[in-house]
């Protein structure tokens, strides 16, 4: 076996990797998963970095987006419910769902059913669930009964829940457009290749370019950060004199 | 061949290095006298919990939870490949030696946020939320430390650090980095004061709470593999690592570890478990503007005095 | 010399393929996610394709020159501000209105 | 056998390496609360683990109400395989009860049993575990559903976390379920669900004839028998209007003040292990361990024989030896004692939280008791209590040193015993007695006389209730991981609470 044959072996799964789990963060129910999908993405990655002889790079690629993605994963399970376990990911198993949508939820197509007299019982019922959290810890989804909820039901909760808007096949038809374009033009394009290998120590080259030539770049990076942090600190910062509960969590915590 | 023995030799190393750390703990707790005790415990356990049932609870994310130990002692494992052992004793010997074990360190916590958020609890939501918190808090105070040494040695090579000692050891004029480095990799390993995220009180058990058998069983070996490659690396950026006199420099690498490892076991056991807050006010408020102290004096003293070179 | 291989090993255009495709995945993730954090992650997907084209090039159009790498670093660096105050801004909108689902979020036109 | 009973010092180091490891969590139903501290600490081979699924053996202590079974049998089917339970009980208050206690013989079939309330027993008996039979957990039935409600007003749009703890914790002694509702890692509010560790021992009580009701005040709060005896034996001798002499009435006050210090102790192995502060574990571990050791061969009778009615008290035995163990036990305590009002690290986890003001204490009826102490002394958080806890002990050791120096000085007073007139007077009495947590209060009603002979009315003033009534008051608002500290730190007593 020579060194080519597996160097080609690890190119074809570490790209493997990257694209179904990039993909797979698009198509999962849940959050935490999405992030851990995209955080095994930029792993792999790495791991191309280094085939390409980039190993500063790769660390760098690690160390960035490890921690980064963690974190953006903690907000998402903050902002999208997701309280752990298989609950999000067992959802569409459970709720016995077909067709198209089988991967991930999506916004119903076509007009929404007419309403029922109850159709304002739904609120309720969720709010029941948040509820009655007294279970030592856990979820179970089986005693959701998807069977008993009337079209419009099944529609409001439908919307509620949807990953994707409407446009998914649009967006998914433009994807591949500019993923094709991009292919083509790669493929017409004459590139000017250099068959030498990089020989020098990166981290010492990198290092010295970044204080010399790309000095005022560096410096700008820097400030690019003082600013980002001041910002994100204005953005994100509690505002405890003027708190606007919204209506809707106002009633989700009352007792039905 | 060699690309299959450096693993198996790195992993070997690792468990009898673990089994150790087990030994130094046990020795803590139930005093010098029971010696022989402290030296059959750790293994008694282990294969207590080998027969142990691995059990997966009802409602948790199979595929995470199932992995998570794995994934966790890849990581160590991988982080072992840049200690030296020895002057050409090395796995792995990048330019950025270093810089790889740093980076490497925040996989560990994926670990265990997975394992905790895998199983289909609220304490385990609680202690992923802990851990995570703790990843952004000691990745800084850490890295600050390391750079003391290397600012010294103008590299990142581990080897290469571990040669520049050869006159000095760097602790004797960085005591600060290392007292900096010693807390954020009690922080890192998840170690006493700072173990709120696997905490038995009040999240009973937190990440682990759900682990049994073998799979606990891997955790706390990487677990204590951790702890004993982060004293490895403390060896290495402040101790002069294989370096000492008749000795080889295995023998001395492994008898600094096991002595710097015993003596922060110890000063840690006089505290008792600090609240999460408390902790990442530490790093925040204290580490962090102690760690760029270190930074400013190491740089003053490595342009003025020679012996720094 | 091959854009397909280069000493036996993949060449330029694999990892430009592997870029483009990613670039794609990307691109379909921003349009059609609904929720502002799935937003940015793919944004960071689109980035990272971005990266590794720009690395591709360095390795086989100008090892020799390691410019290409400081501009990864840079962009890097920018990525993480702009992940940073994506965060913030959507934790604002979320604790405004107690969801981040953009297809809501029509105030911030105005 | 390898593994059974102690492996001694000559056993060699293979068959170390082979000896069996057991990792026990234990169930207490509200009387082993020092039992299980205890045996935390005696067997490197015997851990004490967190949670069932590091385990392998369960230790249950009787008595356990029916109340407390779906915990049980929840823990019991969270151990992963093998799995081996033992039953530690025997207490004789089953015989009268009214109120159904858990039948676990008939839940565990293939359980073990201890019937002695002693470490050395259960040693002696765990380490054959493994020759056992396996249980098979009973599956369980319909769990009934609290409600919690949860606040309104938040300022992230988050939903809070409801945190459900126990009922089987290990923050105060016996069973009690707390329900955190948590912003994150603070409290917003708490809901008490009490009524694991009931008995009903005024039920009892009231059934019982004067004979059998002095063996069940003893069990008013398992962990502090002779107070709980003592405030029956006051009110009887007090309805009789028999006075007891000095002698007599000495040697009750020190077995009390004993007692209490005690208590104070496994209450702090207990506290420190919660704080995982090894230092003070093992400083209070040795305590605790050497003053048991020294009480059980203190008196030449033990107390449950002579704090009877119209009974004298018994001398105290090889005076001098003890009295300079004593001596040794005070002067560790006053370390003791200098180490948690002076520790930096112990503060940094105890100071400022927890905060009970003297008015609020007031409000809801408490003017005694370590906890009110530390309020009117001290700042009233957790490390005030701590320290007037510890500084209780030092004078109550003071107080048994003196005394019994003085009854080692001067020979028994009185021999004579009293034939015990079980004739009791129709009238109603109230007397009390300061117990380690607070004052104990017994009204006693004797309004006629009836078969068996007993009381027609019980009325226990309980220190640990009003304790519980201020905990949603005085947990909101705290940090997570402060709000277990809190709840240990009030020392709160179940069975006391639920009666």
């Amino acid at each position: 076996m020579s060194s080519g044959l597996i160097e080609w072996l690890i190119f074809l799964s570490l790209a493997m990797i990257a694209i179904v789990t990039a993909a797979g963060m698009i198509i999962t129910m849940s959050m935490y998963r999405a992030g851990l999908a995209l955080m095994a993405s930029f792993v792999a990655l790495a791991g191309l970095f280094i085939l390409l002889n980039a190993d500063l790079l790769a660390a760098i690629q690690v160390m960035m987006n490890v921690g980064g993605m963690l974190v953006m994963v903690l907000f998402m399970v903050m902002m999208m419910m997701d309280p752990g376990g298989e609950m999000m990911w067992g959802m569409k198993r459970d709720m016995h769902m077909r067709g198209p949508g089988a991967l991930s939820m999506h916004m119903p197509s076509g007009p929404p059913p007419p309403e029922e007299q109850e159709g304002q019982l739904d609120a309720g019922a969720m709010s029941d669930m948040d509820v009655q959290e007294t279970e030592v810890g856990g979820h179970d989804m089986s005693d959701m009964e998807m069977g008993s909820m009337t079209p419009r039901q099944n529609y409001t909760m439908m919307v509620d829940m949807a990953m994707s808007t409407a446009q998914l096949p649009w967006a998914i038809v433009l994807g591949v457009v500019s993923a094709l374009l991009l292919v083509i033009l790669l493929i017409l394009t004459p590139w000017p290749l250099a068959g030498i290998a990089p020989t020098q120590d990166a981290s010492r080259v990198v290092g010295e370019l970044l204080l010399s030539r790309y000095m005022i770049a560096f410096e700008g990076a820097a400030l690019l950060i003082l600013a980002g942090i001041a910002g994100a600190v204005l953005l994100a910062k509690r505002e405890r004199s003027r708190v606007q509960t919204p209506p809707e969590t106002k009633q989700r915590g009352e007792q039905p | 061949m060699s690309v299959f023995i450096t693993p198996l030799f790195v992993v070997c190393v690792l468990l009898v290095g673990t089994y150790f750390i087990a030994v130094i703990e046990q020795l803590l707790r139930l005093g010098l006298r029971s010696i022989g005790i402290a030296l059959t415990l750790p293994l008694a356990n282990a294969i207590r919990l080998l027969y142990q049932e691995d059990l997966t609870p009802r409602g948790a994310d199979f595929f995470l939870f199932r992995s998570a130990p794995f994934i966790a002692l890849a990581v160590v494992s991988l982080v072992a490949l840049v200690i030296p052992l020895g002057p050409t004793l090395i796995a792995f010997n990048p330019s950025i030696g270093l810089f790889y074990f740093i980076v490497l360190l925040s996989p560990f916590v994926v670990a265990i946020t997975n394992a905790a958020w895998s199983q289909n609890s609220k304490e385990g939501l609680f202690a992923t939320f802990r851990a995570a918190a703790y990843l952004i808090s000691y990745e800084v105070p850490i890295g600050f430390a390391a750079i003391g040494p290397v600012m010294a040695t103008q590299s990142l090579s581990t080897q290469r650090i571990v040669e520049v000692q050869a006159g000095l050891w760097f602790v004797v004029w960085q005591p600060l980095g290392l007292a900096i480095y010693l807390i954020a990799a009690l922080f890192v390993s998840f170690r006493h004061p700072f173990d709120s995220a696997l905490a038995g009180s009040e999240l009973e058990g937190g990440a682990f709470a759900e682990y049994s058998g073998g799979r606990l069983l891997l955790f706390k070996i990487a677990l204590a593999a951790l702890f004993l490659l982060l004293m490895a690396m403390g060896v290495v950026l402040f101790f002069g690592g294989w370096q000492g006199p008749v000795l080889p420099g295995p023998l001395w690498f492994a008898l600094k570890t096991f002595a710097l490892s015993a003596l922060v076991l110890w000063l840690a056991h006089f505290f008792p478990r600090l609240r999460h807050d408390q902790m990442l006010t530490l790093s925040w408020k204290i580490l962090l503007p102690a760690s760029l102290l270190n930074i400013t004096l190491v740089g003053i003293l490595t342009l003025t005095i020679p012996v720094g070179r | 010399m091959s854009w397909f291989t280069s000493s036996g090993g993949p060449g330029l255009l694999p990892y430009l393929l592997v870029g483009a495709i990613l670039f794609g995945i990307g691109v379909t993730g921003v349009l059609s996610q609904r929720n502002s954090l799935m937003i940015l992650m793919s944004i960071e997907i689109i980035i990272n394709a971005a990266i590794l084209t720009l690395v591709a090039f360095w390795r086989f159009v100008r090892p020799d020159q390691f410019d290409a790498q400081v501009f990864v670093i840079i962009i890097v660096t920018i990525a993480a501000v702009e992940m940073a105050s994506g965060l913030g801004l959507v934790l604002m909108v979320f604790r405004q209105r107690g969801n981040a689902n953009v297809d809501e979020a029509k105030e911030l036109k105005q | 056998m390898i593994g059974s009973g102690k492996s001694g010092a000559r056993s060699g180091l293979s068959s170390r390496v082979r000896r069996r490891v057991y990792r026990y969590i234990g169930i207490d139903g509200g009387a082993g609360a020092t039992l299980l501290a205890d045996l935390a600490g005696r067997n490197p081979y015997l851990q004490e683990v967190p949670v069932p699924r590091h385990a392998d053996l369960l230790l249950i202590v009787e008595p356990i109400s029916q109340k407390l079974v779906p915990a049980v049998i929840t823990v019991a089917r969270a151990i992963p395989y093998p799995v081996r339970v033992l039953i530690v009980g025997g207490t004789d208050t089953t015989s009268f009860t009214d109120v159904p206690l858990a039948n676990l013989d008939a839940l565990f079939p293939e359980a073990q049993r201890v019937s002695a309330f002693s470490c050395e027993q259960i040693l002696q008996t765990v380490f054959d575990a493994h020759e056992w039979l396996d249980i098979h957990p009973p599956a369980l039935s319909e769990l009934e559903e609290t409600i919690i409600q949860l606040p309104t007003a938040r300022e992230l749009a988050t939903e809070p976390a409801v945190l459900s703890l126990g009922p089987l914790q290990a923050f105060t002694s016996g069973p009690l379920r707390l329900f955190l509702v948590c912003d994150g890692e603070q409290v917003l509010s708490t809901q008490v669900e009490t009524g694991y560790a009931s008995r009903g021992i005024n039920h009892m009580l009231v059934q019982a004839d004067w004979q059998q009701g002095l063996r069940l005040a003893r069990q008013f709060d398992p962990l502090t028998p002779i107070a709980g005896q003592l405030v029956y034996v006051d009110a009887l001798e007090h309805l009789q209007g028999w006075q007891p002499s000095i002698h007599v009435y000495r040697c009750r006050a020190l077995a009390l003040a004993l007692e209490r210090v005690q208590n104070t102790f496994w209450w702090l192995v207990r506290f420190a292990r919660l704080l995982a502060d090894s230092v003070l574990t093992q400083h209070s571990y040795q305590l605790a361990r050497d003053l048991a050791a020294l009480c059980s061969q203190l008196w030449q009778r033990p107390p449950e024989e002579w704090i009877l009615p119209h009974h004298s008290a018994p001398g105290v035995r090889e005076s001098k030896n003890t009295l300079a163990q004593l001596q040794r036990v005070l002067r560790s305590t006053a370390a003791l004692q200098r180490y948690v009002e002076r520790k930096r690290g112990l503060a940094l986890r105890s100071r400022g939280i927890g905060i009970l003001t003297v008015a609020q204490l007031k409000r809801s009826g408490i003017g005694q008791g370590p906890v009110y102490n530390a309020s009117e002394h001290g700042r009233g958080d957790v490390q005030s209590r701590l320290v007037i806890r510890a500084r209780d002990a030092v004078r109550d050791l003071q107080f048994a040193y003196d005394g019994i120096a003085e009854l080692a000085a001067q020979p028994e007073l009185d021999t004579d015993i009293q034939a015990v007139s079980w004739d009791i007077p129709i009238g109603e009495t109230r007397t009390e007695v300061v117990g380690p947590r607070g004052t104990i209060e017994l009204h006693l009603y004797h309004r006629e006389r009836k078969e068996p002979d007993g009381p027609t009315q019980v009325v226990w003033k309980r220190p640990s209730v009003p304790l519980l009534m201020l905990l949603p008051e005085l947990l909101a608002g705290q940090k997570l991981a402060d709000a277990e500290v809190i709840l240990a730190s009030l020392d709160i007593a179940m069975v006391e609470v639920d009666g």
